[in-house]
């Protein structure tokens, strides 16, 4: 399965069975990408994390 | 009756330990004030799987570990925590004489904490976007109310979560709840502050009971000769915040034998210092 | 500031109305003394039945019903009230600009009770002798705690369990705690009780809303003209409890209004009132 | 089955299923008595209640 970057329009290979709000690294422009739907799949560009919140 | 406030903190895994540790607390007590801070991550665990609630653990690109604690986890944080692990100890510390509160961080804004925004983490084997997590960092602790009820003879036993922003429970680490509590009480009356654990102390080796350290010197960039690892690293790290914000002694103690405050007090355990600045040389 | 307190009662039954209750509550609260009463039995049934323990009826001799709170009735019970009900009213109160403490009677000894001795009773159907229930009677309530955080501007959020004279969690009524903390609280300064229901008040015909009794007057022989069935019965002799301790003002009303506190203290609902003594014929 | 009556030797009926703590009315000398044990079957007279505790 395969979706397009919102980025730089390649391709980016999903997995079998994507998870709501999983992260895909764009293999083209390395940006992440967060999955905001999976019937149908789509992804957006996922926020940069505030900071480290581990402790 | 001492001005000295004691700080204890009594991790979930010394449950079968309570009643002499409730026992020795109310002695302690007896003498001069005591606040009592407990956790409770075996008893949730178990509550988790009563209910079916699947435990998860976050791990963060900065490499660290924390509870997962989606919306149903944290139901199952407070009824294990103000519904099972504190009305046991004030049960018990009445049976002994004391004259128990219990609290969580929530109780007339006591711990506030900033909740962790959205972050990205590993949660499976998978990295996610995390948006419902309710744990966070500890913002402030108000002392006012924990004068209040020392001034009265009470002693607070006190717990997560902490209050949020928004007005909503959040998760924080129990360790360092005890750290910031005995470091706000610092800024007024002197505290020390006592780390309950399964094991003598601190050790060298956690697989040799004989590596005890009797002392330990942490600094701003280095927790000492120990070998830390997993819930001893909080704890170090708590202890070493806690001597930052005045603190004028703080012991890592056995929770185990029959007088653990007391006899952490004489000297027993690990006693944890601060290094000197000269002495500093990894910061 | 008005030196009064006002004691409020809320019922499980009222979840669904939490954030309005609460919103009044503390807007009350801003303009004096407010003291939280709350049961849980609706949350006690649904936690029971996640757990999968079972809830049993004791029928006494004497012709009462009351929840058969053997130990495990009691941890789920702990877990509801202090784990599940409370945090949610304190989240809530926090959220509205109040600083509410959570606290069973168990803490600082607040509310003690008499645990039930062994007495006989029916269960599902045939009589037993009853040694492991863990309810009983109110024996004391001690105002000081509830003065000192009064004082301090906090608003303390009670519900049962008590503690019971060996140290151990007793279930009592959540209406009675509310009438003996009004009336221990009266000994020092005006009180007024408030028990907020699923209805709009004492009804004449509880299967019409229409039959609304503005006051109804109790005495020690009779609760009065109401056809008091249930919950209500209970409710009622905890007014009449609270008057005769010297309550100035008990009224039932209606929880589930926008404003249901002040409405209350306004003229809404039922107002309960004492006999005159040359009143009372039945006694 | 049957048992007998600690106070005044009747047979006492017992239904099919007895319950621990069960209270069993001897037809004989209306005594109360309490099922203290299943297996071996034993009854033993019922405690007085302390008083009422219904509220
Ligand atoms: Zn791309
Ligand atoms: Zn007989």
């Amino acid at each position: 399965m395969n979706v397009a970057c919102p980025e730089c329009v390649a391709d980016v290979k999903v997995a079998q069975q994507p998870e709501l709000n999983e992260i895909l690294e764009c293999g083209e422009c390395a940006g992440e990408l967060e999955v905001i739907s999976l019937d149908p799949l789509m992804v957006a560009v996922a926020p940069e994390a505030e900071e480290d919140w581990g402790e | 009756m001492s001005d000295e406030i004691t700080v204890v903190k009594c991790g979930g895994g010394l449950s079968a330990h309570r009643e002499t540790i409730c026992q020795d607390l109310a002695a302690v007590a007896a003498g001069g004030p005591v606040v009592l801070v407990h956790g409770g991550a075996a008893q949730l665990d178990e509550l988790a799987a009563q209910l079916g609630v699947p435990q998860r653990r976050l791990r963060t690109p900065g490499g660290s570990s924390s509870r997962y604690t989606d919306p149903a986890t944290l139901d199952v944080l407070l009824m294990t925590m103000a519904g099972r692990v504190k009305p046991a100890l004030v049960a018990s510390l009445s049976r002994h004489g004391a004259r128990p509160m219990g609290l969580t961080g929530m109780d007339a804004g006591l711990v506030t904490a900033r909740r962790a925004g959205a972050h990205k983490a590993v949660v499976d084997g998978r990295t996610r976007m995390i948006r419902d997590d309710h744990s966070g960092r500890i913002h402030a602790v108000d002392p006012a109310p924990l004068h209040l009820l020392l001034d009265a003879g009470l002693l607070p036993v006190l717990s997560p979560p902490a209050l949020g922003t928004e007005g909503e429970p959040v998760n924080v680490d129990a360790d360092r709840i005890a750290a910031a509590v005995a470091g706000v009480l610092a800024e007024r009356r002197p505290v020390r502050l006592v780390l309950l654990t399964s094991a003598p102390g601190v050790l060298r080796d956690p697989e040799d009971p004989g590596s005890l350290l009797p002392r330990l010197t942490v600094s701003a960039g280095s927790l000492g000769e120990a070998d830390a690892r997993g819930g001893m690293t909080a704890k170090l790290q708590a202890a070493r915040a806690a001597l930052d914000s005045g603190v004028s002694q703080v012991v890592v103690a056995d929770g185990r034998i029959t007088h653990p405050v007391r006899e952490a007090l004489a000297g027993a355990g690990t006693r944890i210092e601060k290094a000197a600045p000269f002495e500093s040389g990894n910061v």
